[in-house]
This record gives structure tokens, C-alpha cells and sequence, in this order.
């Protein structure tokens, strides 16, 4: 049985668009409760990635994405697993949503040989089919996912790239060569900047000229989304697939959002912005409460269902904790090390090792 | 009958482009204009604008354009006018291209082929004549061929193609429009040269020259001017791959010569000749050299745009021949 | 005296400016025929590179501005030598109108020790006070201009920089970066697109999603001027000038023109466009012969007048290239050669050469 | 009383700044955020956001933008967040900053630094642990600085400031909180350590030991391992600078010990210990060898996030033990 939904006039913003998404569209009440689920899921991932970072189990660099989790969740739900999806090193709820279980990204984390990259990656890198990372150089991944979305056309599959970035990217150069060239040819990408407001200490403002990010293809119809509101992401996100698959080329994205922690593990996150700003964020837009109180108020389901979805999805994440940790370490051996430097069969005889009898041949 | 590299590439692109529809070519001017150099002649026709497609300027971004396809399976051939231009897109080479496979555990992958003229031109000033060879030289992940001959450029262009991993071809300028004499098998689809073998030009046995693309000229006329003049023989060893470099054959030349010249037109610094000398001193050759290892290298100085200056800045025949000597310890060299 | 002048409406075009240049103006007799005698010295001195390229006297690349001399022109016309100017390898013009003796530039040209770059740079690589090349890196000049007009801004100078490329240099990444920053800081840069309709082989129109240039700074205010008329070049640079010092931060101009030759002395030039459109803009919209004519229509000056300045600026341009061929080459010593890598009384002890015996030391 | 990396270069910077008004910080949170690893901390109270500019995250644009500042007579420090980054930009501090005095005949000057953390740092793998000490080193028109300890920090930052080239100057994530004694002089406004002179840290007859930044941790602690346990004299060679390699020191220490190990964190080919490989053979140190020198470097492989694996990618002390060892040619190592 389908629920019918209907989301406000301010849930987009328009540009050079004729038409935005629908704001009237249904869905069955398990699509809701899955949305609700992955949403808490994602939460509980990065919350136990937090812990794990503190009980210093996690190195390096670690970029959570709370607060984010409809952005995620919403394009996903509006794509299938042929379309395609890249983003920077805020990855972990979109390699969750893209396929990649919890045990093998917190495996990852961990450096365990669950991990979707085996160890050899960690938190920024990321990977699972059709899910091209988990990319730490700011803005790289933008040409990327037009190249992806090049493909697409190439094979002439239905089926377009999402290529996120952030605020603070959208003012990298390569952003504005990608736009041009996705215009140019009609490339099937639809350029999503998440929005948070900040890029790292800096607030977008002070970084960028424009910070309408949804206007800054400037040739390139935009749509602004609520991105605290995971069923205007999903309706979006739906409504940029299908202009894409339609051959009407790229359109850029703004998902409106914020992040509730600090840019990655070692930066508080208070120095740049108010504890109020935060406070007001968690406490009035947060998305995963925003779709509790209208499956609530659509009497869609009852507290008691919800918790429950609640309570097993907290069950979930644990148990997949729980793989990671009990999975295996990489070995560490010349012959794991060496491994994937080049393709098997294809590696070049020698890798030097840090003194020559380090040295490691393939046969 | 003879082939010039410039064809030798192009064949080799249009065979593959023939055989594996997952190729295409991307780069400033390689359709219309018919390429900058005319390496990609024909191909626009012959292949439409789906698969030879002319790129705005924009060297980062149809650069990560080419790396992304490649990672969704396609195998691009990426055209750098030159490879100056590169330098604007190395962050996608290095970081996006190289390192890809191994920091997702082998789960992405990139066939791809970065080509364009490397290296010294006539004339054309500091920024647009710098070899890169050492610099792709360092990345695992890379592989990196330098073609000298037709052969050379035909056979590893193909081999770059189907290789799967990222591959940098650094081929030169005054060379695209050399003739040579090619072999039987030259014209069959099948002609490939591996990556990773180095050459033997000319067999020799008194110093060994190791050089690769425009700059084994300087070899060759070395080589003659050696013999001649001064009954030296010289073996010439063309590298054909910079990664990986093809230490045993350098090994062998060396025990048979007991000395080597290294001829290059990058800078100085951390070069081709500085690594070849470490790594002959970490193999079996080190206790076969009768004398170090020589550089030939461009000179520690931009390009200077006048010919007398620029010829300074260059190797040519006449100091390989002095290096050579010197190696081989004549007083006078 | 000065003589009143108008220019038509569609001298100009605006993008987010409530007022453009002024239309009516007055310029005296001399200023006129001054600029007329620029245009004409610098097509002169193109010509004479032509030649001197197919005499096999100038190496490597060399680029013509022939067709495009009114920009050169017009710009300095606007500014002062406190202004700074920077472009890229179409440079032989504006290096002259910045002070470069057309003997230095022609010198350079043929590697001459007189040359402006002391036989170093060449073609491409031409620089004199406040005018800073001359770089042959499609692109990067945007950002250094960026940076001069940074420099205007961080002295209080009430100067701008004016800051050249092409309508193919237009699609680089770095541009948007520029323009992102000037407008942020509101620095005094003028970003001014040369748009000759065709980067090397590709027309705008295959390279440019959007190829109304003066449109692409977006937030930035823009202006398109008649670039084959010496006169709205003027204005619209005086216009550009004057709203930079003013403190309005940076403004994006679009110079429309037509590049007579080739790409390069390498490039017929008519492989991808048709002799037909070349003829039609040499005949109809030279810049030359528009400013003669109206200098005959408005009888500021006899068609004898102006035989005259074509006749003194062709024995002028004549004369200092005479003055080029009999300069000295550089000294093809190690000295020279070793000379400038680094600053005098600043070097590193030691340069290598192409083998030790060549390596030169600083006392 | 001691001084922290960090520490030392901010006095560094905030002494510059204080004597000349041209001089001006540009970077990625280098302001409001004091700095990603806090080195810029309170520069922007102090001197105001005309002169410590926060930059969008633009490369590109804003490494131009500063070569552009310099061109024009002003002295920019334009800060990477890390060298990683500054792949992105690196065509305009090549192509604009380093060779345009010579391009221009010594009409265009850039008084520019441009510095950052460089090379390895811990858990931050492939992307993010790039040592570019051999590709700046090999740029004729660039100086490249390299410090280890709080004097080589300030003072290399004030020397590099105050030269009228570009310098690049490339600093250590992991050095930034390490405390070091400082002489008395140290504070004073005119202390500047000069580019271009090595340091010998510890001195030595039996190896030495050449190195620079953080690496040379694992020098200190290998010269160690080997007095105790192997009454091994090693002598500790702090390079300071990668351009120009301090040569001469270089050979003086070698004529002593006659045997070198050069340990680096870069990818090991042309790196380093290639370079100073080929200027020894080049050198009169190269008869006063009696063995190779070694080259200790960062494994071939994009660096893997996992610590045992990461571990076995970078030098250690051990590692500097074996090479020590091994030219020594002890039987066991
Ligand atoms: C080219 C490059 N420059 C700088 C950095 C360092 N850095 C990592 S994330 C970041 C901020 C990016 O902000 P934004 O794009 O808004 O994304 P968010 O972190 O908010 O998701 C910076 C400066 C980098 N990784 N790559
Ligand atoms: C980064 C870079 N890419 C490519 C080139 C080769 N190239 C030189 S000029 C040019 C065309 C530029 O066109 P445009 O910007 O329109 O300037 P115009 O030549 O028309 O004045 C190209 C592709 C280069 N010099 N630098
Ligand atoms: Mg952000
Ligand atoms: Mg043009």
C-alpha cells in the first residue's frame, strides 16, 4: 500500500529549470522504514567509527558524515546499482548505501583484510561496485565521475554518475572544467555539492563568491534540495536521474546540509562556528528525526515500530562491528604488501623494497 | 619500406581502436585539426567523433575525465600536446591513475595510456622542452615507455593499449616525422613490444651508451665517431622503458663493456643517470665497472630559446664522445 | 582641440552593469593618429616576424596578433605605466605598447642579446616594466594576473591589471579559480578574453559550453567590446580601469576579434575555417583600416596625412629591425648560458653542465 | 629551554613579517583556523587579514596568484596544506616561479616561499604521504630547503624568506611538535641558518648516515643501535638543504668514513639517495669508498594505510642498522 507524501514548495530551489521534481509522489511504508533504517544505520556506523577513532583503533585521517545521512540515503534510493556514484573522503554512508557492508567499511577503518580495500586504503578510500570512492585530493573526484559519466554514454546505458563534492571543492578549478565538458557533450553526470557550509574552518562565504552552489554550472540548469529532509534528496535525486537518462546532459546539485562533528577526527569543530549553530542544526533539522516526526505524524508508524527499526538497526551495526574486529589483519608480508601495486599478471618483475634485500620479484 | 614514428603511432592506434571498441582517443586537437603533430590522422574519420574526440583546454579535467572512464572499463587514450601541459594534470596521473589500484586493494583499476611529445624541441623555450621522464620514472603504479624507433613506437603503444595499467608513453617531437626501416611482422596486428626490455642497438664492447628516444641519436653518431676515430667499440642500449627500467640488461652490457654513459635531456638532478648509477651499484655490475658511471644530461639551466645556448643546454654526439672517453680514461677527453 | 567622437550601441555589451562606457568622448588629433600609428607598427612588426619565420631566422613557435593589434592599442590607450599587464604567448603587441622597442622585441625574436629576454626566452617569453609576459602555459598567466592585481591592492596603488587570454585559455580550470578569488577580495583585475574565435584549430563554439566570455565571470560583472575597433577598446578598457580603481573589484571584458594567420607560424590557418570568413573580416572589420576611414569621415585627418603615418611607421618598424639584425648574439659561453637561473649574488654554488667538465661554479 | 618545530618556524615567520611589509602568508586555513597544523597560529591577530589570507581551496589559482604577488615585488609564503596538494599546482611553481628569471633574462624575479608538510605521515596513506624532495630538488631556479630540528626551522624559513629566488621548503608533519634546545642566539632576529649547508649532527669515522627531516629520527636511533651494539661510529649528516645538496660536505665525511647510506622516505627511484650516489662517483670521494652507498628509501608502493604495512614501507632504525651494517659488510645484515 502506497503513502501518499507531499513536500513544500521550499524543499527546492530552482535554476534555468522549467519544472523541478514533483512535490507530490508516494512510497510504501517499507521504503520509508528502510530509508529511516539505512539513515540510522549510517548514524551508528559513524558513531562507532567516532568511538573506535578515540579508543585510537582508527588512524589518519577520519571524516564522519553526521548529520549528512539523507543525502546518502536519498540518492540511493533514487538510483539503481547500474548508475553510478564517487565523492571525496567523507565516504562511509555512501559506500554503506552503494552495497558495501558495515563490517567491511569499519573493516577498513580498522585496517583489517575484511576491508573493502583490504587494509590498504582506510577511511578515505573507499570502494565497492559501481561505487568509485573515497577520494582525498579536494575536487579530483569531480573530473572523475564525469569520466564515469562519459562511460555511460559511451556504452549508451541509462544510467548516470553522481559526483559528489563539497562546498569548499566546488571552488576547485577542474569543477568548472568538468561542467564545461559534461555541457559540451551532454554527459549523463549529475554534479551534487553537499553543501555543509563549511569546508574545513572555513565558511563558504569565505571561500566562495557565489555560494548558491546549485547556480554555479552557470550554463547548467540547478536544482537546490533540503538536504536535512531525506525525501526531498530522494525526490531530487530521482528528478536528476531521469533528466540525465532523458539526454538532456548534466545538472548541478545542492543538496543544502550540515555536519554536525568537526571536519574530520582531530578538529573540534567549535573554533569556526557557534555551539548554538550546531545545537540549533541537531536539534530542529536533523533528518533522521525530520522522518521519525512524519512517519509519525502521517501515522505511518507507531513509536513502537520505529524503535524497533531503532533498536535493530543499533543491533546491526554492533554485530558488524563485531566482524571487523574479529576479522583478520592484513598479514604482513613482502607478498601482501607488494600485492596490488599493479594488476596480477601484469606487474612489472621488481619492487623496490626500503634497502635491496627488501627487494620483492613476481615470478 | 621505411615508416615514420608519427605512422607507427597512428597504425598502432588504429589497430587497436579496430580491435577493441572500449578505446577511444581524447586530447586537445587530436580530431579535427587531425592532432598537433598529425600522430592522430585519420583517426576522427575513420573512427567518428564518438572515439576521437578534441578536448577543450583543459588538461585536469579531460586528464581525470580519461582516468574515470578508464576506471568504469574503457580504455582511453589520453594525448597530451606535449607533456609540459601534463604537469597541469599530474595530480590525476599520479593520484587518481597510479595509486588507485593499490589503495582500493585491486578493486579499481585503470587501463589507460597517457601520451604525448616529451622532452627537448627546437626553439621552443623553457617551458615547453622539460623531460618528465624521472618524474613518471618514480611512481608505482606507472609503467612508462619511451619510444626511439617505428618498432619501438608502434609495438609499445600497443602494448600500452592492452596493458592494464596505467601507461605513460613519452614520445618526442623531432622524432615523429624520422623514417625507418621496419621488420616483416611490423604491419600485423600482432606486433607488440614488450614493456620492460631494453635494446641492444648496436652490440659493442668497450662502453656501454644507454639512452632512450631523440636522444640515442646522439648514441648512434657517438657510436661512429667512436669507432672511427678512435677504435672504440661502443654497444648502444635503448632503454624502450623507463619503469620498469630493464636492470639485467643493463647488468649484461656493463659485465661485457666494464663501463656506461647514460645520455638524457632532463635535467640534471635526480635523473635517468643518477638512478641507472645506484642501481648498477646495487647489482652484480658494480664489481664489473672499471670506471663510474657517466651522465649525459641536459644542462641545470630553463631552456634558453637561442640556438647557440639551447645547443649548450643539450646533449649531442660530440659529448656523449667525450664522456665515453673519459670513462674509458683517455687523458686528452 | 579635441575632436568628438561616438560610438554605435553595439560597441558594447553588458552582463550585471547597470551602465556601460560612455558612448560619446573626445579624443584630440593626435591621440588619434597615434593610436592609428601603433596599430599600424605592430602589424608592421608582425609582418616582419612572418617574414623573418619563413626566413628561417626565428626558432620555434611564434604567434601573430595581426588582426587583433586594436586590443593592444585601445588597452594602453586606458592606462598608465603604473598599470600592469600580462598575457600569453600572443605577446609581441602588447610587450610594445608597454615600452618594448619593437628592436628588442624583433631581437628577441631572433635571439638576439638586445632582445628583451636577452635571447632567452624567445617568441613567447617577451617581458619589459610592468608588463609580465609573455607565458607560454595556456592559463597559468590568469592567476599570476591575479596576483599583480593582488599586489595593486596590497600597496594601495590605484592601479589594475589587466589580464589577458583566449577564448580557448577561457575553459581552464585556473580562470574560475581567478575569478573566485578576485571577487572574494575584491581585487582590481581586469580579466580580458581575447576571444579570436578559435583556440589553435577548435572554434569557441566546440570548446565552450557558454562563449559569451564576458558572461563567465558570473558574478562578476562583464563587458563585451567590438575588439576590431581600436576606439571601443579604448573606452571599454578606460571603463574597466575605472571601475577596478574604484574599488568595485574585478571585471571580466571580452575583447571580440579575429586572429588573421594561424595559430602559429606552423598553422596555415585554414584548415578549419573558411578562406571566405577570413577575407570577410580582413575586408570588412580591420581594425586599421576602420580607424582610417573614420578619421577621413570625420576629416580629422587628409588621406595624405595618413599615407604619411603608415610611410614613418613602416620606416620606423624597417629601421628597428635593422637595428635587430645588427644586434650582437648572446655570447655562447658559459657564463651567459648559467647567467639568470638564479638571482646575481644569489646563486647556487654550483650548475651542472651535460657532463662535470662543463659544470660552472659562482665564485 | 626548549623550542617546538611548529614554534620555530611561526617565530620565523612572525620575525620576517615584522621586518618587511612585503612579506605576506596565503594559504588553506592559514587565518581564522590558525593553521591546519597550527604553524601560522596567531599571525593573523597580529598582523591582520591583509597580510595572513585565507585561501579557497584552489591550488592552482592561488600559488599563481602568490608567483604573480612576487613578480610584481612583493614576498609571498604561500603555505600547502601538504605537499600532496601542491601536486596540483605544481606547474606554476615550475613553470611561473622557477623559470622566469631566466626565461625573461633576469627582468622577472620571484621572491616567493612555498612550504608545507611534505612526505610521511602516519595512518594518512596513498594520497596524502608523498615525499617531492627529488622533483623540486631536480628544478633549475629553485632552492628546496628541508628542516629537522627547531634551529633549521626558523632559520631556514627566515633564509628562505629573505633569498630573493623561489624556495620551496619542505617540513615534516610529524616534526612539528617535537621540542628541540635551542642556542642563544636563536631568538635573536637575525639568527637564519644558510641554504645550502649540510650539518653534521653527530660526528662519525665508521658510515655515515645522510639524511634529512624526519628521517633523520631514524639516523639518531640507528647511530645508537650501532655504538652500542655493534661499536659502530656513525657519522649523522643533516643535509638541511635538497637544492643545492650540500656536495662538498657530502664528500669531506665520506673521505672519513668511506662508506654512506642515504635514507629518504620518497619512492626510491631518482631519488636521494640516486642523486648523491651519482655526485659521489662523480666526486674524489668516489676512490675513498670501500663499499656502494646504500640507499634507504620509502618501498615501492603507494603507501598502504594499514600500520604493519605501512611500517614496512618507510625507513625505520633497523633499516639504517642493516644498510650501516651491510656496507660494512658484516656477514649477518
Ligand atoms: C587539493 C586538496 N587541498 C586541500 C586538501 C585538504 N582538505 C581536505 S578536506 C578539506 C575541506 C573540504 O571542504 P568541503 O569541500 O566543503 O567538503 P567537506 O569536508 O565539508 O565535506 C581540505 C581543505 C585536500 N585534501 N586536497
Ligand atoms: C596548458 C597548455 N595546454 C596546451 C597548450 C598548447 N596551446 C598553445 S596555444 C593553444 C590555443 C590557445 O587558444 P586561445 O586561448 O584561444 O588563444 P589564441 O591562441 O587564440 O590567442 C594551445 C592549445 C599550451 N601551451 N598550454
Ligand atoms: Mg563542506
Ligand atoms: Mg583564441
Amino acid at each position: 500500500k502506497e503513502i501518499t507524501l507531499a513536500l513544500p514548495e521550499e524543499a527546492f530551489e530552482l535554476y534555468h529549470l522549467d519544472n523541478g521534481p514533483d512535490l507530490d509522489f508516494k512510497l510504501t511504508k517499507q521504503q520509508l522504514l528502510d530509508m529511516y533504517r539505512e539513515m540510522v544505520v549510517i548514524r551508528r556506523m559513524e558513531m562507532a567509527a567516532d568511538a573506535l577513532y578515540k579508543a585510537k583503533e582508527i588512524r589518519g585521517f577520519c571524516h564522519l558524515s553526521t548529520g549528512q545521512e539523507a543525502i546518502a540515503v536519498g540518492i540511493e534510493s533514487a538510483i539503481n546499482k547500474e548508475d553510478t556514484v564517487i565523492t571525496s573522503y567523507r565516504c562511509h554512508g555512501f559506500a554503506y548505501m552503494r552495497g558495501a557492508s558495515v563490517a567491511s567499511i569499519i573493516g577498513e577503518l580498522l585496517g583489517k583484510a575484511n576491508g573493502c580495500s583490504k587494509g590498504k586504503g582506510g577511511s578515505m578510500h573507499i570502494y565497492t561496485p559501481n561505487f568509485f570512492g573515497g577520494n582525498g585530493i579536494v575536487g579530483a573526484q569531480v573530473p572523475l565521475g564525469l569520466g564515469l559519466g562519459f562511460a555511460h554514454k559511451y556504452r549508451n546505458e541509462k544510467s548516470a554518475c553522481f559526483t559528489l563534492y563539497g562546498d569548499g571543492a566546488a571552488n576547485q578549478g577542474q569543477v568548472f572544467e568538468a561542467y564545461n565538458m559534461a555541457k559540451l557533450w551532454d554527459v549523463p553526470v549529475v554534479f551534487a555539492c553537499e553543501n555543509n557550509k563549511y569546508g574545513m574552518g572555513t565558511a563558504a562565504s569565505r571561500a566562495s563568491a557565489l555560494t548558491d552552489y546549485y547556480k554555479r554550472g552557470q550554463y547548467i540548469p540547478g536544482l537546490k534540495i533540503n538536504g536535512m529532509d531525506v525525501l526531498s534528496c530522494y525526490m531530487g535525486s530521482v528528478f536528476a536521474k531521469n533528466w540525465c537518462i532523458s539526454g538532456k546532459g548534466p545538472l548541478v546539485l545542492e543538496y543544502e546540509t550540515y555536519r554536525y562533528g568537526g571536519h574530520s577526527m582531530s578538529d573540534p569543530g567549535t573554533t569556526y562556528r557557534t555551539r548554538d549553530e550546531i545545537k540549533q542544526m541537531r536539534s530542529h533539522h536533523d533528518p533522521i528525526n525530520g522522518l521519525k516526526a512524519r512517519l509519525l505524524d502521517l501515522e505511518v508508524a507507531t513509536e513502537q515500530e520505529i524503535k524497533s527499526v531503532d533498536k535493530e538497526a543499533r543491533a546491526f551495526v554492533e554485530s558488524e562491528i563485531d566482524v571487523a574486529h574479529k576479522a583478520e589483519f592484513p598479514k604482513a608480508t613482502p607478498e601482501v604488501l607488494f600485492e596490488d601495486v599493479y594488476l596480477k599478471g601484469n606487474e612489472i618483475p621488481m619492487l623496490r623494497g626500503r634497502i635491496p634485500s627488501e627487494n620483492f620479484y613476481f615470478k | 619500406a621505411t615508416v615514420t614514428v608519427r605512422d607507427a603511432i597512428n597504425q598502432g592506434l588504429a589497430e587497436e581502436m579496430d580491435a577493441n571498441d572500449k578505446v577511444f582517443v581524447m586530447g586537445e586537437e587530436v580530431g579535427q585539426y587531425q592532432g598537433a603533430y598529425k600522430v592522430t590522422r585519420g583517426l576522427l574519420d575513420r573512427f567518428g567523433p564518438q572515439r576521437v574526440i578534441d578536448s577543450p583546454i583543459t588538461e585536469m579535467g579531460f586528464t581525470g575525465l580519461c582516468v574515470g572512464a578508464a576506471m568504469a572499463g574503457l580504455t582511453p587514450v589520453c594525448e597530451f600536446m606535449t607533456f609540459n601541459f601534463a604537469m597541469q594534470a599530474i595530480d590525476q596521473i599520479v593520484n587518481s591513475a597510479a595509486k588507485s589500484h593499490y589503495m582500493s586493494g585491486g578493486v579499481l583499476s585503470a587501463n589507460i595510456v597517457f601520451r604525448g611529445p616529451n622532452g627537448f624541441a627546437s626553439g621552443v623555450a623553457a617551458q615547453h622542452s622539460q623531460d618528465y621522464a624521472p618524474w613518471y620514472g618514480s611512481i608505482p603504479g606507472l609503467k612508462v615507455v619511451s619510444p626511439y624507433s617505428a618498432e619501438d613506437a608502434k609495438g609499445l603503444i600497443k602494448a600500452a593499449i592492452r596493458d592494464p595499467n596505467p601507461v605513460v608513453m613519452l614520445e618526442n617531437e623531432l622524432m615523429y616525422g624520422e623514417s625507418f626501416a621496419v621488420g616483416e611482422d611490423f604491419h600485423s596486428s600482432d606486433f607488440v613490444v614488450p614493456i620492460g626490455k631494453a635494446k641492444v642497438e648496436i652490440p659493442g664492447t668497450d662502453v656501454t651508451l644507454i639512452s632512450h628516444s631523440y636522444q640515442l641519436r646522439h648514441c648512434f653518431a657517438a657510436a661512429k665517431i667512436l669507432k672511427e676515430q678512435y677504435n672504440i667499440s661502443a654497444e648502444v642500449l635503448n632503454l624502450r622503458s623507463i619503469k620498469p627500467l630493464d636492470v639485467p640488461a643493463i647488468v649484461e652490457s656493463i659485465k661485457k663493456t666494464n663501463r656506461a654513459v647514460v645520455v638524457e635531456s632532463a635535467f640534471p638532478g635526480f635523473g635517468l643517470g643518477s638512478e641507472i648509477c645506484a642501481q648498477v651499484s646495487e647489482s652484480e655490475a658494480w664489481d664489473y665497472l672499471d670506471a663510474p658511471i657517466s651522465r649525459v644530461t641536459g644542462a641545470e639551466v630553463p631552456t634558453p630559446y637561442y640556438k647557440e645556448l639551447e645547443d649548450m643546454s643539450f646533449p649531442n654526439a660530440d659529448v656523449v664522445v667525450r664522456a665515453a672517453r673519459q670513462v674509458l680514461y683517455h687523458e686528452d677527453a
